[in-house]
């Protein structure tokens, strides 16, 4: 409960309710387009400096069976996603198969929110973590496409190369590489900028997220109950998933938690421009909504202190 | 001074690079892009982060203006947020972009 | 292919929300927005903060345009920074965008 | 409502200033400047640093669109990345862009 | 003196004259539109952070009678704005009313200016500081749109959503909240973004402000010698009555001379928007020059170095 | 060779080298151009900044023979530029005065990642440095546009009003202005956001130059090998002088390897702009592939090494 608490009133958090409140009450609050796509390439790319900088440094043994986890996931969550959204969430074929395809990447800022919730509370994760996150982003997003199968009217090679060569799986992975090979040494002139800046950059991100969720909360009237529904226990469902397999894996309290809420997120960058691609005749509203308006705000408020506490747990027995 | 069309295209960013493809086909010799937010029937937009409405205006013959606009019509009007019209314009040294 | 009126008007940022208002109230279906800057007779603007000029393009028939444009004028034209004009377009599927 | 040339100039932003130069000259009131990015037969760009393209609107009679037609044909067109074209508009209260 | 000088002298001084005279040098240096809404948001963001997370650890006793004198500061210079720019300025009412506005409110930059001024000169205002900041910021606009009652052909309502929503009082109120829900300890790790970085960050959004200001000083001509003199007396008159309340409300003496500096400011965010929709027809050449053109440099130059000294006088008497 | 490797291995080198791949990968990663601008603008203004004020602390007796090695640099690699393109690159004398104008001036970035790779390889380059690089951007476009004469179709009073009242002159020429006149002392403030975070985003900024010089690689075909063979060559003969004057004028190893990078890199900021309206009928896709697509990147992976290693032996033989 006090975990719950103190992870609502992370500043990080609250940016996100600023956002949200902004957008109630129709203030022209705004972060401009260029810059939010500034701070998205930061964050981006220092997550990726940071993982590759930690995989400089890791032996294989101790990133492989956490790799191996993390496609194991990427494998598992859209199938599951696809079923329940087939069969309790009546949707067609071609939503569920969108949904699917966000719900089996990952949202980068719910692995960004866990690790610092994660950290408030004395925990740590593994500092390769941000490397799994690269991992998680695309099989997901291509199991769920293979669903959708014939009726894909869209381009499946265009939505492969989108993902592929999309600016997130650009920074995300060039990011790393830069980081495995300029190793933590030559990374520390530009630490400042990249490592002591994170958070206050996040908080400003997080607003924008905010509003953008504020304008998807309006769409939630024409998603159904049903539907938001879902959009809660799909995360609690692949969230503990995540924990069990991160604990499995061998990782940390920290982080099988942080782990979980990997599992557990779904993306709102690589999976939206991918399925718009490849599935045009599926209804955004239906998987934006899902993923940005209800599923993101969960676990940023419920799903990662739950997450920890079974991580706590699991670890503990 | 020649008369052309202006074919003006107004769509989700991501059909940025297939219909500048259409244009090039068509032999079109150039073109100009301005980014935009909009609302219309469909309110259709993958992603923020995929960015706003992307703007291509052209000037073209009519023959090539009513050729891509088939084309886009076909391809594109059913599953995309777009727009597409035509302005007459007197261009100035014009015939430089008769294909 | 219909042939409609594409209505510019391009003011003042603090104007947006009461123009997408006036567009919205005469039943229009979609605009376009793009950021501008300008000058011209009055030269006002209200801060830097607020932006720059704001340009809204809407396609529509020629008595909706001619509605929109006399409230614009009435309402607007005296204090505010404000051009409004209209050209003809030639709008694929344009039937849509009739309201 | 009066009917008066929109005329639009597109080219690399260094121009801009040169171009607004021509404007005042041939007594313009007003203009509206939009940032775009572009390509064409000479896909010229001096550097990023400079910026992308610049697109320049103005509402003019047809005669001041002519003679400035004709001024920007000379002096920039050889040279420099441009294009340039009117088109017919119905201007609310006009007259007042009338020089 | 030399307190003049040394104020001339810091480098957020220096880059607003470097935008001036960019300016007047015709050069095509710029700070494109989106980079500068992100530094005001960023700017307004951590001021408000600041303020709150010092809200968060203040006694309610010690900010009671400032915040107090700050509400009454913000009844009584729009007032006295209004009748000197009738009488002395020879304004009609609605542009007086426009400039009254400006005044009652208060310059966040000139705030932040007067801050790092008192500090390099071995002083210091109370943290929470920035809490009256926005505190100070509506109701001078409110009281001076009352003045213009019946002329106002704009939409009241329309102008009261307009400052009571606008980003900036969204942006401050919001963080002021944020940082005291979350109080010091939680803020720590966006310290580095928020605070080491704010007065660099200050510096490039002063260059705009130069840009800004240059553009203004061609209207001064129009604006005639008798306003632009009445831009001077205006903030010295209400700079010290700030001055002097705030001694009375128990201030330091860095605290009293930020305090004079913010009631001798003009607003140039809040105000110009709000002014607009109620009063579109005043001359926004008038009142932005004034604002923008004339006292906020006369603040930055003079102001903020005569407000410290008045409180210095005040205090050790 | 380790030097070289080691140099190849910079998080900055390896920024441009994402740049490179995405573009090659017909990625959509773009930096915004309000965010390139804004980077730009910070980067100039902080060289600046931290050149003023060591020239604040320096010597004049110290400066004044680095200077005076400085301005004669600017006056010889037009000419040497102008007579090489003009003999064996067999350009006409317009193309050669534009590709001249652009070896003449410097290329600020390739200074930045001389000084920290020299800094990374266990030396120091003076910290007046930045201030020559101000004095070294200007004279060589105005001797290269002398040699243009009447070929110089376009206003020779705007370029000179375009180079001189440019961006990144008034920013550089600003920032050493307020740098000096401030001294370190008064910049202690502005330090974390200027120095700390200044290596971190030269780092996004590589990222654009990167993707900017993937589109120039295009254009190499069409400019033919003799070009490519000259625009490594010219570099490594003004480079190699620049080492031997800047040893000449008793700066440092360090110093000296910078200044030879300094003297033996081409602008690709403030010359391209002068050119473009001195000589509009100069051929950008000549003067700016050489520059950016061909000396740029050589300087970085190749040069630079090579004359901190020609420093070494000049200095201790
Ligand atoms: N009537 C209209 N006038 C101008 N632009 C429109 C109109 N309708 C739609 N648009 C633009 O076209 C885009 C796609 O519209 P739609 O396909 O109707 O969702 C919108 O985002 C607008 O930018
Ligand atoms: N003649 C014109 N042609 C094109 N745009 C204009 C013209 N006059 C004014 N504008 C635009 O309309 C805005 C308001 O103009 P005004 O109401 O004349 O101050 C200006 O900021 C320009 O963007
Ligand atoms: N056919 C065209 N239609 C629309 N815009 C064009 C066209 N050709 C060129 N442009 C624009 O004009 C600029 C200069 O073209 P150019 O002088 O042909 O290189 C380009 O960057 C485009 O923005
Ligand atoms: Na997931
Ligand atoms: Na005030
Ligand atoms: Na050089």
């Amino acid at each position: 409960m006090e975990a719950l608490a103190d992870n609502l009133l992370s500043p990080v958090v609250l940016c996100f309710a600023l956002g949200i409140a902004a957008r109630l009450l129709r203030s022209d609050l705004s972060i401009p387009e260029p810059v939010y796509q500034g701070l998205s390439i930061y964050l981006l790319l220092a997550i990726g400096l940071k993982g590759g900088s930690a995989l400089a440094v890791a032996s294989p043994a101790e990133v492989a069976l956490p790799a191996a986890m993390t496609l194991l996931a990427g494998v598992l969550t859209p199938v599951s996603a696809f079923y329940i959204m087939r069969r309790f969430g009546r949707l067609d074929a071609t939503d569920s198969a969108a949904v699917a395809a966000h719900y089996g990447s990952v949202s980068v800022v719910t692995f960004l929110a866990a690790g610092e919730a994660v950290r408030r509370a004395g925990h740590a994760g593994e500092d390769f973590l941000p490397a799994l996150v690269a991992v998680l982003e695309v099989p997901g997003i291509i199991v769920a496409l293979l669903f959708a199968g014939s009726q894909a009217s869209g381009s499946w090679k265009r939505a492969l190369h989108e993902v592929a060569t999309g600016k997130s799986i650009v920074l995300l992975a060039g990011g790393l590489l830069i980081g495995m090979v300029a190793g933590p040494g030559r990374l520390e002139g530009v630490q400042p900028f990249f490592t002591s800046a994170f958070q206050g950059a996040l908080c400003l991100f997080m607003i924008e997220l905010g509003l953008a969720t504020g304008r998807r909360l309006r769409d939630l009237r024409h998603t159904g109950a049903r539907l938001v529904v879902l959009g809660c226990l799909l995360p609690l469902f692949h969230g503990a998933l995540g924990v069990v397999m991160g604990t499995l894996a061998g990782l940390s309290t920290g982080g099988a938690a942080v782990f979980g809420a990997m599992v557990g997120s779904a993306s709102y960058i690589a999976a939206p421009a991918a399925v718009r691609v490849a599935l045009p005749k599926a209804n955004p509203a239906c998987y934006l909504t899902l993923a940005l308006g209800v599923t993101f705000p969960f676990n940023l408020a419920i799903g990662v202190p739950l997450f920890l506490k079974l991580a706590s747990l699991l670890q503990n027995s | 001074m020649t008369t052309l069309q202006k074919l003006t295209m107004v769509g989700e960013r991501l059909l940025r690079d297939q219909l500048l493809d259409v244009l090039r086909r068509h032999g079109v010799s150039g073109w100009t892009i301005t980014l935009a937010e909009g609302e219309g029937s469909r309110g259709v937009r993958a992603s923020e982060w995929a960015g706003r409405n992307v703007q291509i205006d052209t000037l073209v013959s009519r023959e090539t203006a009513d050729a891509i606009l088939e084309e886009v019509s076909e391809r594109f009007f059913e599953d995309w947020a777009l727009i597409a019209y035509t302005v007459e314009a007197r261009v100035l040294r014009g015939d430089k972009y008769l294909s």
